[in-house]
């Protein structure tokens, strides 16, 4: 992983949340509070304007600083978890190589595994984490096996969708949307969706570097 | 969406500085990261410090000041704010008796509480508000809404703090007044996010929302509007129904607190109305209403609706509720 | 409509009821004619009763109380009290050193505490409030509305009663008070008359309604929503330009009193985001914002929009507006 | 005048403003505040209601207690002002005969002087003494002619109606609409509205009765 992967990836992501606004924002008002796309524009929006600072930092430094700025500008809910999710995967990058798909495979799902600690939540409970545990789960597996680079960023995003979908069905036991009781069911919730989304972009970014 | 606004990017910010500046013999503001304090600072007291989402004004900025708050952190409408404000605050308040953080329950705020309360030096400790009986508590799920009970922990734990009280002293009595509160919420309107420009949720013209939460989240049920007495006689039963399943079953003759709060648009003649309506109530259960408030305390930006919360009183509440305050939006006693 | 109310006749009793209830200690209910007197009556002071149509909480009664009014006559929402109100309140409430009406100025209050103060014995004078500098004063017409200028008169003359003051002194100075104020107000929506029950002006999305007055009646003209530094602007270039047009134009350094007014549907955040505007703007005319108010306190109903009010402070007039008062709805000093 | 008379015209006149209830609504709702038929009302129902304490009073004193009552009930403008022109009304009847018409125009512009007295008012400011002035004037000059009853009647209805449109194009000086300025031309005065209703329920009756 390069810090310029970083960089472009943090833009693509921003490009894709704007596009994305009409769903992040409704699936929010329909379970939550309706911001979570406004917390997540400006939290990407935040990234793309240090662009500079990170320019020059490793790739581990450049995650760390994204996991601060991002604590400190989205808030909420969704503001903690991603900042836990970057640091957390900083600290394993700068612990570790990440050159490998392998190694950025276990820097993902350590910062997989700060989200869930921070939650104190798990798969099944229509969160974010209904997108980031099965897709970190197979990223580890499939970078375990001789599966191409292609195969592996495809499946990737497979996951992530499929983890999306997955939450519609869901009673939310954590974050806001559990308030609803089975008046969720039937509602994608907003934050598995925007973490499907920043995952196909940066998947999508990867195969075509290729 | 209409709204007194010049850049909506900038609402938060000329509002806390009008706020500052309309208060400044009370309050100060600190920019980036943002927090208020009292404009002077007190001595050799627990530092209390609430915070939340904007748009529930006047909480938390308002109860700032002698007896209430020692510092709030606002985040953007309806958002938690972030740790580092936090942690600025908790600087600039603290005693060196610890910090009393007083955290409404949403995933959001206890997780950015969380994390400051971990990056913290000092001594510290987390109340958490739950009040809102819309929820039905369960140990597996997030647990109840902290709503306009809320004012009543930071007014009793304030008075206790300004006694010289120590954190862990201070923190009990904010769980205990936590416990022996409950709420329920209605919406007859929705609320607009400023940065969303758009209603937070449909509503039809003979509908309300009961048991909504105050950023406008569903409720128990849509329903067809009805008059107020019957809309009062549920919100007090489902009060009541959550007592009865608690620790604290209130007896005849148990001294209450009744706050009726608006939401931000309902004419402060309907909040009277409601309050008369929901004392009947309560005292047809033989509840003794000893001390009220009505107004606007917990609001969802410009929501017509309302909340109705009962606190069991006991005589140590009773005395932190009745002790002098001074704040931009309660004051007594001085 | 969706409104907080069981039947809307009743709707006015109830409300009152809860609001004497919620303040039990403060103010005391009478009904038939309707009327709110102190809980304890004071002793040896000018009688100070005040009236209007209803609709406009915390005014009138939200003011009854020690530095305030002794009494308040409640009317139909947005209609004038009927003398016989204004009797009774004056027989309850009279300590023998005479009445003080202070009176809005619209033709129906007016024309009703006229009637009162012929067909009563004691003695009594009249402040009529015009602050409302919306509407452009000539004499042959009606002359200007009585808008939230009329809690600061309540508030001043409050001050000066309670000293003891007679009743023509407290009269000068709630006429003085008066003629040193100014306001404008501006709506964003229109308020509904729970006995109408249907808006009281039709207003479009991107439309505001300038000079608006406190019971939704039209303004100076009808403008295209603009951003509040914009808006707050005009409302202050009309306060100012009056205050040039009469005998006491500002010299710079003056001091005054800068109160934001909500309507009652109108966020806090707003209205302290048009207190910070309104306070750049006085600033910059060489203005000292020395005191300050900011919240709902001549309300209609749940209209969105706000009043901007200034008052020209001197020595007098700041001594009794800092001066202690304990009300519903204004308290400090006790 | 007899007493049973006012009581038949009392529920006539509560049955005309019920019937009128859109249009005075609206033409406060657009030059006032948009409660003057929910006052007129209020009002005339008090006086239906208290029919049975009416009905052994001589008219002067049944016409003094409508006064009183509407003083009492209506509040606003319109209040004081009917109040006043019923008890100025009861005055002079009661000082002299109302058996002939003369005598009854006599204390029709009794009650009108009393309203302009209390209004501050006169004809051309917009307001119910557009209606309530020409009224009286002509009701006095038919009386002194030998214009028959059904004649006078006639033209008293006209008189009302030219009197109320005549408020669409003026500006208002008294009342609330004078706040409006210019903004009120185009409108009808409610208060002169209700009065033309009044009046031209009254003179039915009266024509009725013949
Ligand atoms: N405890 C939790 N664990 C994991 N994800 C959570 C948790 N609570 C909330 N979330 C995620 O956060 C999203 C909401 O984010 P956002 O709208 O930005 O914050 P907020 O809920 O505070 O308004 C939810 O859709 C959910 O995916
Ligand atoms: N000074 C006045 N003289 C005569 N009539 C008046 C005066 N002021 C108001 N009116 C009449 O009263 C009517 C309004 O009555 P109403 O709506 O019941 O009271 P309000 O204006 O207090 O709401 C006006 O349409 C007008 O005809
Ligand atoms: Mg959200
Ligand atoms: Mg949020
Ligand atoms: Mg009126
Ligand atoms: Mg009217």
């Amino acid at each position: 992983m390069r810090t310029e992967f970083i960089l472009s990836a943090a833009a693509a992501i921003q490009q894709a949340i704007l596009a994305s606004e009409s769903e992040l924002e409704s699936l929010d008002r329909e379970i939550g509070d309706g911001d979570h796309f406004i917390n997540m524009k400006r939290g990407s929006a935040a990234i793309v304007d240090m662009r500079s600072e990170l320019a020059d930092l490793s790739p581990d430094a450049a995650l760390q600083k994204i996991g601060m700025k991002l604590l400190s500008t989205i808030g909420g809910a969704s503001g903690p978890l991603l900042a836990s999710f970057f640091m957390a995967m900083a600290k394993t990058a700068k612990e570790r190589e990440t050159d490998s798909l392998a190694g950025i495979a276990a820097a993902f799902a350590a910062g997989v595994d700060a989200v869930k600690q921070r939650g104190k939540a798990d798969v099944g409970e229509k969160t974010m984490l209904d997108v980031l545990i099965p897709v970190a789960n197979r990223f580890q597996t499939l970078t375990a096996t001789d599966a191409s680079r292609d195969e592996i960023f495809a499946a990737l995003k497979d996951a992530a969708q499929a983890g999306m979908l997955s939450t519609r069905d869901l009673v939310a036991t954590k974050g806001r949307a559990s308030f609803l009781g089975e008046r969720a069911i039937g509602h994608i919730d907003p934050g598995a969706k925007s973490c499907q989304v920043m995952i196909a972009t940066v998947c999508d970014l990867a195969l075509d570097r290729h | 969406m209409k709204k007194f606004v010049n850049k909506v990017d900038d609402m938060l910010v000329e509002s806390l500085s009008g706020f500052a500046a309309a208060h400044r013999d009370l309050v100060a503001l600190h920019l980036d990261p943002n927090y208020l304090t009292r404009a002077q600072k007190p001595q050799n007291k627990v530092a209390l410090i609430s915070g939340g989402g904007s748009g529930h004004e006047p909480l938390h900025a308002g109860f700032i000041g002698y007896g209430m708050l020692d510092a709030a952190c606002p985040g953007h409408v309806f958002t938690s704010p972030s740790p580092d404000q936090m942690l600025a605050a908790a600087e600039a308040v603290d005693m060196g008796k610890g910090v009393l953080f007083i955290v409404k329950n949403y995933a959001g705020d206890v997780m950015n509480f969380e994390m400051a309360s971990e990056m913290l030096a000092g001594e510290n400790a987390t109340v958490l508000t739950s009040d809102d009986v819309a929820v039905i508590n369960s140990t597996y799920t997030t647990g109840r809404r902290g709503v306009a009970g809320t004012v009543i922990v930071e007014k009793c734990v304030g008075s206790l703090a300004e006694t010289g009280a120590d954190l862990a002293t201070c923190k009990a009595l904010g769980d205990k007044v936590n416990q022996r509160t409950g709420s329920m919420g209605v919406a007859l309107t929705s609320c607009t996010v400023p940065a969303a420009g758009r209603a937070t949720f449909d509503i039809g013209d003979n509908e309300l929302e009961m048991g909504v939460g105050i950023h406008g989240e569903p409720g128990r049920r849509r329903e067809a509007m009805r008059e107020a007495d019957a809309i009062v006689g549920d919100m007090v039963a489902a009060i009541l129904q959550d007592f009865e399943r608690s620790d604290h079953k209130p007896a005849k003759g148990q001294e209450i607190l009744l706050l009726v709060n608006g939401f931000g648009g309902t004419p402060l003649m309907e909040l009277y109305l409601l309050f008369n309506s929901a004392a009947k109530v309560l005292e047809g259960h033989g509840l003794i209403i000893s001390r009220s408030l009505v107004g606007n305390y917990v609001t969802s930006l410009e929501m017509a609706g309302a909340s109705i919360t009962v606190c069991l009183l006991d005589d140590e509440i009773k005395r932190h509720w009745d002790s002098p305050v001074h704040t931009p939006a309660l004051r007594w006693g001085r």
